[in-house]
C-alpha cells in the first residue's frame, strides 16, 4: 500500500485460489436464487416507484401492496409488472394505485394483462424519478465532502442507541464534535424481525432507534449540522439487514447514508432467516448499496462472538472471500466493501497481540483496496473498566499498525450498559490518543520472516483456502447446515420468512435492477 | 503491630490509611464545561454527603454536556458483621458425583429446560451451562447421565418455555436474561413467574435463572428458587439442580412419576 | 423537538438520557473479596443516597483489600441557576497591552517576587508563570517591560519570602503549592497570610496563589487576592496583576513609592 | 540480544567514542575528589564498624562520632585512624569509643598516635565482621532468589508512600500479591536533605516513609514472607541518594535491599548539593552496591520532568554514559547499572510514540548488559485519569517492545496524589495485561532502515556524542555550572554539604575501601 514496503509476505497464488473457490461458491447461492423473488424486494421496487406512506391502521403502503400481490397470488407477476397493468387500466400513478388497495377499492386481477415492453414504458417516468432521488442524495453528499473532507483512516466510528432520534441527534452531534468521523444509530432489537419498515420518526425503541425514513432524514439533517460546525466530513450507517435488507437499503440511498451493515449470511446465521429469502434480499440490497455509492459493512465479527477468535479465524476470512464475491456480484466495487473482522481474543492469552496482528494485517493484504470495518473487544470486556480501556487501547494500535479502514470503537463499559456519552467521549479520546502518538507505526515496522506473526498468517491462510475448497464442493447451503461459520447450524429449507420467497412468473419485471446493472457497468468502464 | 486492622462494624473506603473513605467518581452534566458545571459537579458530590470533594478533571462534550472526574471522602460507614447474603447453600459436587448422587436418589435423569426468554438473543450464557461443551474447562448439564436437556435457545416467549417444561414433565426451568436495559429483565422474570402461578404450576419446577447482572438475591426476590451470576461454572448448576430436586420433590424422585416425552 | 432540554435549577448527572441520574463510582474496602464484600460497597453507595445500584466489578486486592467498581444513580439534583462562582473578573489583556497599561498608570515596573514555599520544590509551575520562557507559547511575566521579577525557587520559607518581598519593595507576592498532601498547603498558605498580618504588611502585597489544587475560591477563603488553577497561562497572571495594583494602590502607583533595590 | 536480529542498526563506533569521551569525564571528576572523604563516608565507616544506635539526645552515635571529628579537626584523620587510635588507647571497640565520645567522656586529641599498619590491623576483626554481615545479608538473598526465582523482565516496579512503615507493608505484600516484582519505599521528602539517617521505625512521614535501618528490616521482613507465599522473588529498594548517599548505601546492604536510587548528579541537580560532596559520596556508595551486589538505580528520567523529553533525549543518554563510567570506577558491573530513563514525550504529538520507541531501543542497544530503569509518563499526566491509564499501557507497550529491564509503573492518578492501594493495583493489571498480550512482540518487529525510529535514533546518538565531546573538555563541573543537564545550572562551590567536605591528611585510612576493591577485582576474575 501507498508504496510502502509489505509488512507481511502473503501467499499471492493461495489468495486467488481462495478467490476461484468463493467464486464457485457464489456461483452455486446465485443458481439456487435465480427465477426467485420476495415480498421485500417488491416493496423496495415499490419505494424505488413512489410509494411511501401508511395507510389508516398504519400498515406501510409497500406492505399494503406486497400484501395484496401476496393474498391474490399476484407475487410472481411482481409489483412492477401489477402496478404498470393497474396503471394501464385506471391511469393512476403507484402511489395512487397503492392508496386505492390500501381502501380496498381495487381489484387488479380483473384488469387486462399488458406486455413487457408497454409494463416497462407506462412507469418509465417513475423509475426515473426514483433514481434521481438516489443521484440527488449522493450528489449533496459528494458536494458536502468536498467541501469538508474526510479525515485520515482509520476512521472513527461510534454508535449511538438511546431508542429516541432527538436524543440520538444530541449524542451524535456531541460524538462528532469530540471527534467521531462516523456515526451508526444502531436499531432496536426486534426490527431485524419486522417484515415492515415502521414509519415516521420514534422516540421509543430497545436497545436501539427504529430505523425509519424520517429517523434517517432527521439524523442526515443533524450531522449536516455537525460536518459544517466543525469542518469534518460525518458518515452516516444504518442497517440494511434483516428481512427488509433491500427496503431500507433504497430508504438509506434515498436519506443519503454513508454506509449500510450488510452482510451475505449474517440474517441467516443470527437472525435464523429463510436462506433463500436472505440470499435473493441481500443481491438486490447490493445492487442499490452499489448504486448509490453506500459503503456496506459485513458482519463476520459477529462470528467471533459465539466462535472462538483463534481457532475460527480462518472462518472470518473464508466468509470474507464469500461476501466479496457475492458483492461482486452486485456490481458493488471494492472500494463499497467494508469487510468486518475484530479484535476478540482472550486478553490473557500470551503473544494474544500478535495473533491479532497477524489476522488483521492478512485481512489487510488480502483486500488491500477494501474498507476494512474492525470490531472492538466485545466478548471479554468486564465490569472491569479500567482493563476495558486497555484492550480497545490495544485494538487501537492494531488497527493504525496495520492499515485498517473503519474502526468500530470499542466502549470501557461494553460488558455493562448500551454507551453512556462519556463512554463514547473516552472511547473517542483513546483511538485519537492512540492514532495520533502512532500514527505512522505501520511504516516503520516489518515483521520478521519467520515469526509467530509471519507464520500465524501463514496458516490461517490455508486453513481458509482449506475451508474455502470444501464450501465451494458442498454448496454454501450445506456448509452453513454443517455449522461451518459461527458454529451456528441452520436448515436449508428453514428460518423466518420463507413465505416471502416466490418464484418469478413469465410477466415478472425489475427494470430497476436491470438499470442499475447498466449504469454500474457504464460507471465502471468510467472508472477505466 | 500492623498498621491496619479494620473495624468490621464500621467499614470504610480505604485509600492509602485506614479509614480514609477515599472514593473516584465520574459523571457527566448536562451543561457546558465551565466553572459553575464544576462547582455544580462538586455540589452533587456533596449532595450525597462527601466531602473533600475535588473535581480532578473536566471536560466538554460538546452540545452542552460536560464530563467530570472527582476524589472525594465518604463519611458513611457500613457495619459489614450485620451483612447477611444470600447464598446458595448446597454443596458443589464433581461431575461423577452428581450423577451418582442422581443414580442413587432419583427414578430417572433430572429433565431440565432451558431458555433465553422475551426479546433477549444472547445465548451463550445458557448454552456454557447447559451444552455439552459447558464453559471453562467445565462439560455442560447435557453431558451429565444425571440430565436430560432441552436447550430452546434464543427469543423464547414465556408461555412457550412453559408449554415446553409442562410437556416433557421437566423437574427444573432454566431461564437466561442477559439484556437488562429499562429492567427490561426483571418484567420478563416476574412474568414467568405470574404464568406459572396462574397455572397453578410454580410448585413443580426448580426455577432457576442466571446472567451477568443476577444474583442469588434478586432470584429470590422475584420467586425463583436459585439466581446464578457472571462467572458461574456448570458444576455448581448441576450440584444445585441435583440435591434440590430431591428435597424438592420434583417428578423425577416420585415414585409414580415417569410421565412426559 | 429536542430530545434534551435540562432544566437549569435542577441539574442531575446524564448517562444516556436526560436526568438518569447515572453515574460511575470506584473505590477499595478493607474486607477481601466476597459476597460480603460486594455487599458492603452496595451499602456504601446506598449509604450516599444512590439507587439502582450495581456493583460491576469487584477484586480481590490481597492482604484484605478488595476493589470495587459500581454504577449508580443519584437522586439529588443541583439548582445551578444559583450557582456563583467566585472569578478573576480583570479582562485578560495581551502581552503589548499589558506593557502600555503599566507604563501609563505606574511610577516604575511592577515588582514581583515569586517561591514554591514550604516543602514544595515543584518549580515547573511557577517558572511557567515568571519565567522569562514562559508556557504554552506565552511568554511569562520576566520578558515583560512591565514587570520586574523575583523568582526564589523551591523551598523558600514564609519568613524568607516576607523578607525579600519587603527589601525590593514588591508589589506582588506570587506563592505556588503543588504539594496538597494532607492539606500541607492551607497550613503553608494560612501561615504565610497570619506572618504577613503580624507584620501588619498585608496590604502592601497583592497576594496571589497557584497551583493545580489551587481555585479563586479556596485563595479568598485563605485571605489571598486570587488564585489561579491547572492551566494557567501568563498572560491571564499578567494582566490581574497590572489591573489590580492600581486598584490597590501599591507601591509602584504612588507617586512617593520607589523604595527598595 | 538472545541472538534475536538488530532490530535496530547502531553505529558501534560512535557508541565507542561516546565511551571514550565518558570516561575522560569520569577521569576529571576522580581527580577532583581525590585526596578527599566526606563526613559521611566517615559515618559509613564507623557502621562498618559496628556503630549504630542513638545517644541520648537521640542524635545516632556515627553522627555523634563525626560531628566529634569536625570539632577537633579529625576529620582529615579519619573515622578508621580515630576510632583505631582510641582502641590503642583505651582498649575500646569502635561502638564503645562512640559511646563514651557521646558521653564527653573521652577526649581523642591526648591519645598517642599509632602507624597505619597498626590501626589497620587493630580494627581488621571489626572489618571481618562489618563484611560478613554484608556477605550473609546477600547470602540469603541469593538463597531465596535459587528458591523463589524471579520473574522474566521486564520487572514490575511499584513505590509505597504511606508514611508508616506497617502501613506500607501491607500495602507492598498487597502489590506483591498483585503481581509486582519489586517495590520502592519512597523516602519522606525532607529526608534527602537530612546529614543524617533517622533511628528506629517511623510512623509518620510526608510524602513518603524514612529510610531508616528498622524500617528496612520490616519491610525486608514482609517481602520475604510475601515471597514464601507467592513463590516469586520479590525485590526492595531504596535510596542510596541526598547527603546520606553511603551510609544508606551501607544500611541497605546489611538490610539485604535488592537495589538503590543512586546517582552520580541527582544530588546536585535536584537538590542543590554541593558537587564535591556528592562525587565523592556517590562513589564509596558504589563501591558498596557493587559489593553488597544491589542494582543501582539512575536519575535521568528526571531531566525530562523539567526539560523537554524530544529537544533534551541526547543529555538523558549523554548522562547515563557518564553515570556508566563513574560506576565502573567504583566497581560496579554493568549487569548493576540500573540506568534510568523515561517516557515523556507530550502524547498529543503526532508519532510521539515513534520517537519514545526510538529512545528506548537506543539505550537498550548502548547498554545491552545493563538492567535499563523505564519511567513512565508523569508530567503530561493530567486529572484525567483514564487517559492516564492509556498513555500508561503505550509505555508498557515500549518497554516490552524494546526490552526494557525496570518497568517503574506509572500510575492513572499521578497527576492527583501519591497511590491509593487501588492505583498501583490497576497499574499493575495494566502492565500484566500488556506484558502477556504482546510478550514476545520484540522477536516480531525489525525498524524500516530509513523510518523515523530509525533516523531519529542516529540523530539522538550524535548530539549525544556532539555532547559528550564538549563535557570532555570543559570538564563536568563547568557543564554542570552550565546547565547542560536537566536546564539546572549549579556553581561548582556552591550547594548543600559542602562544609561535609574535608581533605584527607597523611593518617587517613579506608581500608574498607580497599577491602571492597579487592574483593570485587577478585571477583571480576572469578567471572572470567
Ligand atoms: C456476545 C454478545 C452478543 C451476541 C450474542 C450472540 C449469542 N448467540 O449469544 C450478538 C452480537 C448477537 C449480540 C447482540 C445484541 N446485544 Co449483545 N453482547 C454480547 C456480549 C459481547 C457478550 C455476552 C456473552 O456472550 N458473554 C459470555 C457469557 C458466557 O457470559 P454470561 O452471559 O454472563 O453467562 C454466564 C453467567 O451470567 C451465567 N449465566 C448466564 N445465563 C445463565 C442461565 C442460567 C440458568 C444459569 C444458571 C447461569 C447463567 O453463566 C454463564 C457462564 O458463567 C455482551 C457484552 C459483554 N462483554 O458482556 C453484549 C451485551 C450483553 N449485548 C447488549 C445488547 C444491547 C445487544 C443488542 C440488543 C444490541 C443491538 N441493539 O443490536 C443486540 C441484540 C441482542 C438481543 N436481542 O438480545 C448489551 C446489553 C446491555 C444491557 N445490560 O442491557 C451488552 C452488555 C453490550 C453493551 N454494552 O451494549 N450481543
Ligand atoms: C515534575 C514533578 C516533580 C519534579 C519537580 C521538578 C521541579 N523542579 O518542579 C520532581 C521529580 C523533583 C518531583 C518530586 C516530588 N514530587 Co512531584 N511531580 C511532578 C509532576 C510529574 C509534574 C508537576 C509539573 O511540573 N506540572 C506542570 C506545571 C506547568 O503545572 P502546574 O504545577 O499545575 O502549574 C500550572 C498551574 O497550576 C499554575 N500555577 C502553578 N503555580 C503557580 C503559581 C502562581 C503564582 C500562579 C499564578 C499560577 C501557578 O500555572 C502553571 C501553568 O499553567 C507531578 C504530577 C503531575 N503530572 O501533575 C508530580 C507531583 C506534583 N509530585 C508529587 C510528589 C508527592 C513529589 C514528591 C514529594 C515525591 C517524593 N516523596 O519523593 C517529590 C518531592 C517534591 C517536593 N519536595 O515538593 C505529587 C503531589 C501529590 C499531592 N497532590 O500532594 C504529584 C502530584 C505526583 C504524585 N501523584 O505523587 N516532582
Ligand atoms: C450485518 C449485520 N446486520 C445486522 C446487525 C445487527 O443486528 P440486528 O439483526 O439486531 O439488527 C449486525 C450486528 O452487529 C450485523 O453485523
Ligand atoms: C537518583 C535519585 N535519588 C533520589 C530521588 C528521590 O528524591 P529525594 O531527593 O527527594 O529523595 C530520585 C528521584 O526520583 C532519584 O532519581
Amino acid at each position: 500500500m501507498n508504496g510502502i514496503d509489505e509488512r507481511l509476505r502473503v501467499d499471492r497464488s493461495m489468495v486467488a485460489a481462495c478467490r476461484d473457490h468463493a467464486r464457485a461458491v457464489a456461483d452455486g447461492v446465485y443458481r439456487m436464487i435465480s427465477g426467485k423473488t420476495t415480498v421485500s424486494v417488491e416493496r423496495t421496487i415499490c419505494r424505488l416507484l413512489g410509494i411511501d406512506g401508511v395507510d389508516e391502521r398504519g400498515v406501510p403502503l409497500p406492505n399494503v401492496v406486497s400484501d395484496y400481490l401476496q393474498s391474490e397470488s399476484l407475487v410472481g407477476d411482481g409489483a412492477w409488472y401489477t402496478l404498470a397493468r393497474i396503471t394501464a387500466a385506471t391511469g393512476c400513478a403507484p402511489i395512487d394505485s397503492a392508496r386505492r388497495i390500501a381502501a380496498g377499492q381495487l381489484d387488479a386481477t380483473r384488469f387486462a394483462h399488458i406486455d413487457a415492453g408497454h409494463a416497462r414504458e407506462l412507469l418509465d417516468p417513475h423509475l426515473v424519478d426514483g433514481i434521481a432521488r438516489i443521484d440527488d442524495a449522493r450528489a449533496a453528499r459528494e458536494e458536502l465532502k468536498a467541501q469538508y473532507p474526510h479525515r485520515s483512516q482509520p476512521w472513527l466510528y461510534v454508535i449511538v442507541a438511546t431508542g429516541n432520534i432527538y436524543e440520538d441527534t444530541v449524542q451524535a452531534k456531541a460524538a462528532v464534535a469530540q471527534g467521531a468521523d462516523i456515526v451508526a444509530v444502531i436499531r432496536s432489537t426486534a426490527q431485524s424481525l419486522l417484515d415492515y419498515i415502521p414509519y415516521g420518526p420514534t422516540t421509543e425503541g430497545f436497545g436501539g432507534t427504529y430505523a425509519t425514513q424520517e429517523n434517517f432524514r432527521i439524523m442526515r439533517k443533524a450531522l449536516n449540522e455537525s460536518i459544517r460546525e466543525t469542518g469534518r466530513y460525518a458518515q452516516l450507517v444504518n442497517y440494511a439487514s434483516g428481512l427488509c435488507m433491500s427496503e431500507i437499503a433504497v430508504t438509506g440511498a434515498f436519506e443519503g447514508l454513508d454506509m449500510m451493515l450488510n452482510d451475505s449470511m449474517y440474517g441467516i446465521l443470527f437472525r435464523d432467516i429463510n436462506m433463500e429469502r436472505t440470499f435473493i434480499d441481500q443481491h438486490f440490497s447490493r445492487m442499490i448499496n452499489a448504486y448509490a455509492d453506500i459503503i456496506i459493512n459485513t458482519g463476520e465479527d459477529n462470528y467471533l462472538t459465539t466462535a472462538d477468535a483463534v481457532d475460527e479465524a480462518h472462518t472470518v476470512i473464508a466468509s470474507q472471500f464469500i461476501n466479496e464475491a457475492m458483492a461482486k456480484r452486485a456490481g458493488l466495487p471494492s472500494r463499497l466493501m467494508g469487510l468486518g473482522h475484530a479484535f476478540e481474543i482472550d486478553p490473557d492469552r500470551e503473544d494474544g497481540f500478535l495473533l491479532e496482528l497477524a489476522h488483521a494485517e492478512l485481512v489487510r493484504r488480502i483486500f488491500p483496496d477494501a474498507p476494512i470495518k474492525y470490531m472492538p473487544p466485545t466478548r471479554h470486556m468486564t465490569g472491569n473498566i479500567f482493563k476495558g480501556h486497555l484492550m480497545n487501547a490495544m485494538f487501537n494500535l492494531a488497527s493504525v499498525l496495520t492499515d485498517q479502514s473503519i474502526q468500530l470503537l470499542g466502549m470501557l463499559t461494553e460488558a455493562v450498559h448500551t454507551p453512556f456519552i462519556q463512554d463514547r467521549a473516552l472511547a473517542i479520546e483513546n483511538a485519537r490518543y492512540v492514532f495520533t502518538t502512532a500514527r505512522h507505526l505501520s511504516r516503520e515496522i516489518r515483521f520478521t520472516p519467520d515469526g509467530v506473526v509471519q507464520r500465524r498468517a501463514d496458516q490461517v491462510l490455508e486453513e481458509t483456502h482449506r475451508m474455502l475448497a470444501d464450501v465451494a464442493s458442498t454448496g454454501l447451503p450445506a456448509a452453513i447446515e454443517a455449522g461451518r461459520f459461527a458454529a451456528i447450524g441452520r436448515p436449508v429449507s428453514g428460518g423466518k420468512g420463507a413465505s416471502g420467497v416466490c418464484e418469478t412468473g413469465e410477466r415478472y419485471l425489475n427494470p430497476f435492477a436491470d438499470e442499475f446493472a447498466r449504469r454500474l457497468d457504464e460507471r465502471r468502464e468510467g472508472d477505466r | 503491630m500492623s498498621g491496619v486492622r479494620p473495624d468490621i462494624t464500621a467499614i470504610r473506603p480505604y485509600g492509602d490509611t485506614l479509614d480514609d473513605g477515599r472514593i473516584q467518581m465520574s459523571f457527566t452534566l448536562p451543561m457546558e464545561a465551565s466553572e459553575q458545571a464544576r462547582e455544580a459537579a462538586r455540589q452533587i458530590a456533596l449532595g450525597m454527603g462527601l466531602d473533600d470533594v475535588t473535581v480532578v478533571h473536566m471536560r466538554d462534550l460538546g452540545e452542552g454536556f460536560s464530563f467530570h472526574v472527582l476524589y472525594a471522602r465518604v463519611t458513611v460507614s457500613v457495619d459489614a458483621s450485620r451483612i447477611v447474603v444470600a447464598k446458595v447453600t448446597t454443596p458443589v459436587l464433581g461431575f461423577d458425583e452428581v450423577n451418582e448422587y442422581i443414580a442413587a436418589r432419583y427414578t430417572r435423569p433430572v429433565r431440565v429446560v432451558g431458555a433465553c426468554t422475551g426479546s433477549d438473543a444472547h445465548t451463550v450464557g445458557l448454552d456454557a451451562i447447559m451444552n455439552m461443551k459447558g464453559y471453562a474447562g467445565e462439560y455442560g448439564l447435557e453431558r451429565y447421565s444425571g440430565f436430560q436437556t432441552w436447550n430452546l435457545g434464543a427469543q423464547v416467549p414465556n408461555e412457550d418455555l412453559i408449554a415446553r417444561a409442562m410437556e416433557v414433565d421437566a423437574d427444573a426451568i432454566l431461564v437466561s436474561q442477559v439484556v437488562t436495559q429499562k429492567e427490561v429483565h426483571v418484567r420478563n422474570l416476574t412474568n414467568l413467574v405470574e404464568l406459572l402461578e396462574a397455572d397453578e404450576a410454580r410448585d413443580r419446577f426448580v426455577l432457576v435463572v442466571g446472567g451477568p447482572r443476577v444474583s442469588h438475591e434478586l432470584a429470590l426476590e422475584l420467586g425463583f428458587d436459585a439466581g446464578f451470576g457472571s462467572g458461574t461454572l456448570p458444576p455448581e448448576v448441576a450440584s444445585y439442580l441435583a440435591q434440590t430436586c430431591v428435597i424438592r420433590g420434583t417428578a423425577a424422585t416420585r415414585a409414580d412419576g415417569d410421565g412426559g416425552a
